[in-house]
């Protein structure tokens, strides 16, 4: 892999990482506020659908995570097991992909 | 004069011998005073057993030729009080880790002059003919420091045999080149900062560095290159959002 | 004779050492003609062995406004009280501008600065201005650092780790063939032929009981060139550096630099009672000169009255502790890790052997009297004379070293040529260098020890003919016993006690040249003090001193000095009233 | 082994241990999570019935160390991004102990809110 795209997938990370920290406390926040006195579906969905806030900020967190997390495996197979190169970067892209996919599907449901 | 009557006081160190292969050999060595790691493994060498091989130069701290592997730590034996490393009374030497053994305690240092190499460690003159004057450099300013905070590495590669993204890349430039490369992107008469941080951008580069802190945590020169890897990340960012690289 | 295999290779030109003078004479030939095949040998990691990598003060050059190389040079000459070659000197002084210019802005020395960002110049005891730059007090590794990865980003080839045991002249005795070596790691044998080879191996006092080089310095290149048949000039003149740290002799760590700094700054020297001794002997009390000061301390110490470890102390105590502490933080934290506390504490310290100003003879071109084999460095003798000015050792090696890569070159190019070695002088080292592993073993560290004694106790800082004959007669015995020595013979691969063997061999063979030239030498002189005569003598008639081997002994002889430049009691200084 | 240890145990090697942990439980988390929540909220009852069992004890202490992981990666991210694009500061040991402390916070508000 050039320097070039090395820089970027760093860059990528890093920007996906500052993404997520606000959203990863708002997250926590209303999970810790939510189940207070326990949850069920309604109150969640009650919660989210509907909500153009909610959809952004979950749709937000979906596609920060399918960037941050496949750079973040790719680094830890490359460094702990053999596997490397075209193969480990492609898989790598539909680690990203499964993520969106199913990110979609998730916040679809709840908006 | 003391009459001492009682024998000297001695303690025990294993001692690596072979080269990949091989075991730790247990020596009785005196006990003394002003004592390092290093004149422990004379001790064994000249006194115990003289086939036992390791190096060293200076005996000072100035060359960076006999750093090893001590209770598990890299560490430069020559500027080692023995009290520092044996508080349980026990002591073990091996050779530096992530460079290849050439015999007991003495290992390769190619690779890490190699990497240096491939990093661009080397001062690129802007000025070169110049046999007249030298550049202003104010002490003060801010390259100046960051240049004058890694420049006093003695390549002892104690940085390099801690970390262990050099352990799982084999290709990874270590802390200590590019902590090098980092003080020449700060040195305002150096003319190759392109050369310099494209050498650091790639796979091998400065971004594989995951922040462990080994490197600064042990180097005996209280280097940080932890911080200096993270101005070259800074720096090939920069380079990069600007399309320079 | 499969055990006397010798692996062969052809360079055009063999570099021996990578200090400061081989490092550099590596840079030059290269730049001189790229295409030439260069490759340096060492006996130990390059750039990280020899003594230019030790360099603390710094590096002298007449570069300040109101300084002058006039100075610069009378300075020199008088340090080295008129023994000095001349031309080499004018040299030394006039290509240390130029190669300070090329350490910084060619090879990326980054160099102390003053506040205004302009250069920064320090002063160094001995001299009449402030001309030393220096890279805080660790101005070698700078050096050196920089050097070596010019040389790792050139086609420079490397023999790390091969220690030069012979120069071998052609068969026919016209010019320089190649080194033979030892390739350390594995303890095979290899011919370099070369058409050019340059001598910089860096000599070093190693044989003295306290001494400041580094561990691989054994004086190598000053027995090989004593076997070649060169001739080596002043080898009395061994300068001792007056602080050394002493902590027993089972530390490495014994005999390395105390820094100087500290007696300037105000530290005391007391003896064993903890009384301060300098007054009694100068009244400049602990900042007299180098010379005085370690001849004074050794006085002390042969009446006896001394620390537990045989030596004086030097103290900081009754100085502000914040400040030491802030100002030689280096030297502080050192002893720190062998256990002194030179802040609130005594530290024991004795003189320690330095440098040694003798080598072997050549000239301003780095030519030797054996055509293709150059000299540079501190191998060398004549720039200083009886005395090195402190800060003029790394110039020396730089400004020669660079000066023997540009005539090396063209002259390889001119008329250099591949010869044909001399195979009696290989077979004769084979046979010497393998001579220890037919012997039963012995206790070399003993004989090292006693080696250390004999030179210091007899051909040290106070010199007379007892003694030195004393010395003749024990060297020559540890030279028998030595030949009676062996090694264990089981692996030759990184067999450290085998080169103890071999570092004995060079090392007692140079000594008995400085005993020789001390016994020749019936003056004193700088470094060398001679209690039968201690005067200088007539500086009119100057001379030094010439050493050889013939046969199996050491032929020393006289030579006048020609005064080429400067004549005793004159100055080339012109506005002799601006000297402070 | 002892000496294995000797050269990792130092707070920074601990924070990236930590850190690179998290970062792979959360890699295998976040797929997982997604996949059963679009399903469940696709049939209300079988979200019920899932969150029901997240009412047992071992789920709950299992959510937890997620909560713990999430918070601890999180904060330990923000540690290597201000490391990284900060100019460099000497509070970098006190930082991991701040990390931790943030993370088991976290983990402990969880844990009382959900009994
Ligand atoms: C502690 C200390 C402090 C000093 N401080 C100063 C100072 O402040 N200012 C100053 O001007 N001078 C100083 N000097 C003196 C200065 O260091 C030397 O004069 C100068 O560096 C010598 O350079 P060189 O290249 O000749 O030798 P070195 O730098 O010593 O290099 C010699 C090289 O030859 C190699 N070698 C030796 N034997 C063999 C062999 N058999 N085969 C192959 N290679 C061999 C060595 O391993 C080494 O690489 C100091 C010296 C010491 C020891
Ligand atoms: C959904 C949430 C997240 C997942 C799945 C995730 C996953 C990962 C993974 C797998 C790594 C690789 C670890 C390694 O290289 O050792 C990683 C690294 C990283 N993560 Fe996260 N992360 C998440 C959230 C965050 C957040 C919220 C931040 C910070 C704000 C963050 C910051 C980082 C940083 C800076 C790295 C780089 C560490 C390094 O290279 O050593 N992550 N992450
Ligand atoms: S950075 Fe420190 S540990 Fe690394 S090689 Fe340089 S001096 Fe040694
Ligand atoms: S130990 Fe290695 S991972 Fe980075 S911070 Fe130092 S280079
Ligand atoms: S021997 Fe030179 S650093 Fe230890």
């Amino acid at each position: 892999m050039s320097g070039r795209a090395e820089v970027w997938l760093f860059i990528a990370q890093r920007a996906s990482a500052f993404v997520l920290a606000p959203l990863v406390i708002v997250h926590l926040a209303t999970m810790i506020y939510a189940i207070q006195g326990g949850l069920s579906a309604e109150e969640i969905l009650a919660r989210t659908q509907g909500s153009g806030v909610w959809g952004a900020i979950y749709g937000l967190f979906v596609l920060a995570a399918a960037i941050h997390a496949p750079i973040g495996v790719r680094s830890i197979v490359r460094e702990m097991t053999p596997w490397r190169g075209r193969s480990l970067d492609l898989a790598a892209v539909l680690f990203g992909v499964l993520i969106v996919v199913l990110g979609v599907k998730a916040v679809g449901a709840l908006v | 004069m003391t009459t001492e009557t009682v024998s000297e006081q001695e303690f025990e160190v294993e001692i690596w011998r072979g080269r990949d292969s091989g075991e730790f050999v247990t020596y009785r060595v005196p006990q003394r005073e002003s004592q390092t790691i290093l004149d422990v493994v004379s001790h064994v060498q000249r006194r115990l057993d003289p086939t036992l091989s390791y190096r060293f130069a200076c005996r000072v701290g100035m060359c960076g030729s006999c750093a090893m592997t001590v209770n598990g730590v890299p560490r430069w034996t020559c500027r080692t009080h023995v009290d520092l490393v044996a508080k349980d009374g026990h002591i073990r030497i091996e050779p530096l880790r992530n460079l290849p053994v050439i015999r007991d305690l003495a290992v390769d240092m190619v690779p890490f002059f190699d990497k240096w190499e491939r990093a661009t460690g080397q001062f690129v003159p802007s000025d070169a003919g110049n046999r007249q004057t030298f550049a202003r450099v104010p002490p003060e300013s801010r390259e100046r420091q960051e240049a004058d905070a890694g420049i006093e590495c003695i390549g002892c590669a104690v940085c390099y045999s801690a970390c262990d993204v050099v352990a799982w890349n084999a290709d990874y430039l270590g802390p200590a080149a590019l902590n090098r490369v980092w003080t020449l992107v700060n040195d305002t008469r150096d003319g190759g900062k392109p050369e310099h941080l494209a050498a650091v951008a790639g796979d091998a580069g400065c971004h594989q560095c995951h922040s462990h802190q080994a490197c600064m945590t042990y180097c005996p020169k209280d280097i940080n290159p932890t911080a200096a890897i993270a101005g070259l990340k800074r720096a090939t960012v920069r380079s990069v959002l600007r399309g320079e690289l | 004779m499969t055990e006397h295999s010798i692996t062969r290779h052809q360079t055009d030109i063999l570099i021996l050492g990578s200090g400061g003078a081989g490092l550099f004479a590596a840079l030059h030939a290269h730049k001189a003609d790229p295409d030439l095949d260069i490759t340096v040998a060492v006996k130990g990691l390059l750039g990280k062995c020899g003594c230019t990598r030790m360099v603390q003060g710094g590096y002298n050059v007449a570069i300040g406004t109101g300084d002058s190389v006039e100075r610069h040079f009378m300075d020199t000459i008088e340090g080295g009280k008129w023994l000095n070659n001349q031309d080499l000197a004018w040299t030394l002084i006039n290509t240390a501008i130029e190669r300070i210019h090329e350490l910084e802005n060619e090879l990326g020395c980054f160099f102390d600065r003053n506040q205004d960002g302009s250069i920064h110049l320090k002063a160094f005891a001995g001299q009449t201005y402030d001309r030393t730059v220096h890279k805080g007090d660790l101005t070698g590794i700078e050096i050196i650092n920089r050097l070596a990865e010019q040389v790792w980003a050139r086609r420079i080839n490397r023999l790390e780790e091969h220690r030069a045991v012979a120069l071998v002249p052609a068969s026919d005795g016209s010019r320089i063939s190649g080194v033979l070596l030892i390739d350390v790691r594995d303890g095979s044998f290899h011919f370099v032929q070369a058409k050019a080879v340059l001598l910089a191996a860096g000599g070093g006092p190693t044989m003295y009981r306290y001494h400041t080089p580094s561990g691989d310095k054994t004086c190598d290149g000053m027995a090989m060139a004593l076997r070649a048949g060169l001739t080596l000039r002043d080898m009395e003149m061994i300068q001792f550096h007056p602080t050394g740290l002493i902590a027993g002799r089972e530390t490495r760590i014994t005999g390395t630099i105390i820094e100087e700094g500290l007696r300037g700054a105000g530290g005391h020297l007391l003896n064993g009672e903890h009384e301060r001794f300098m007054e009694k002997y100068d009244s400049r009390g602990e900042r007299a000169t180098r010379d005085i000061v370690s001849r004074a301390m050794f006085e002390e110490m042969r009446q006896g009255r001394t620390g537990p470890n045989d030596g004086l102390f030097i103290t900081m105590r009754h100085l502000d502790h914040d400040l030491v502490r802030r100002q030689f933080k280096g030297m502080v934290e050192r002893c720190a890790d062998c256990g002194f506390d030179l802040v609130d504490g005594l530290v024991e310290v004795v003189p320690t052997a330095h440098y040694i100003m003798g080598g072997v003879e050549y000239d301003t071109s780095c030519r030797t009297s054996i055509l293709g084999l150059y000299a540079a460095g501190e191998d060398t003798g004549g720039v200083h004379g009886a005395n090195r000015l402190g800060g003029n050792g790394v110039a020396n090696s730089t400004v020669f070293g660079g000066i023997a890569g540009d005539a090396m070159s063209p002259w390889v190019n001119a008329e250099g040529t591949f010869a044909e070695p001399d195979q009696s002088v290989i077979d004769a080292t084979l046979e010497r260098t393998l001579h220890p592993f037919g012997k039963p073993q012995g206790n070399l560290l003993d004989m090292r020890e006693r080696l250390e004694d004999i030179m210091w106790d007899d051909v040290g800082i106070i010199r007379d003919p007892e003694r030195l004959n004393r010395a003749r007669q024990s060297l020559a015995d540890l030279e028998a016993e030595l030949n009676e020595t062996g090694v264990a013979a089981s692996d030759r691969a990184f067999n450290l006690t085998w080169h103890d063997w071999l570092n004995l061999d060079s090392l007692i063979l140079v000594s008995k040249s400085i005993t020789e030239a001390a016994l020749a030498r019936e003056n004193s002189r700088g470094a060398h003090y001679r209690e039968d005569f201690p005067e200088e003598g007539d500086l009119e008639t100057s001379y030094f001193t010439t050493a050889r081997l013939s046969d199996g002994k050491i032929d020393v002889g006289t030579s006048p000095v020609e005064f080429t430049r400067v004549r005793p009691g004159e100055s080339l200084i012109r506005e002799e009233s601006a000297v402070a | 082994m002892k000496y294995a240890v000797a050269l990792r145990n130092h707070p920074t090697y601990w924070a990236f241990v930590l850190h690179r942990v998290s970062g792979l439980a959360l890699a295998v988390f976040v797929p997982v999570h997604l996949y059963t929540l679009s399903l469940a909220v696709e049939e209300a009852a079988r979200f019920d019935a899932f969150l029901e069992w997240t009412e047992a004890p071992a789920v709950k202490i299992g959510e937890t160390l997620l909560v713990v992981l999430l918070a601890g990666h999180m904060v330990g991210g923000l540690r290597l991004l201000a490391l990284e694009f900060l100019e460099w500061r000497d509070w970098q040991k006190s930082v991991v102990a701040i990390t931790l402390g943030i993370a088991l916070v976290c983990g402990l508000l969880f844990l009382m809110n959900a009994f």
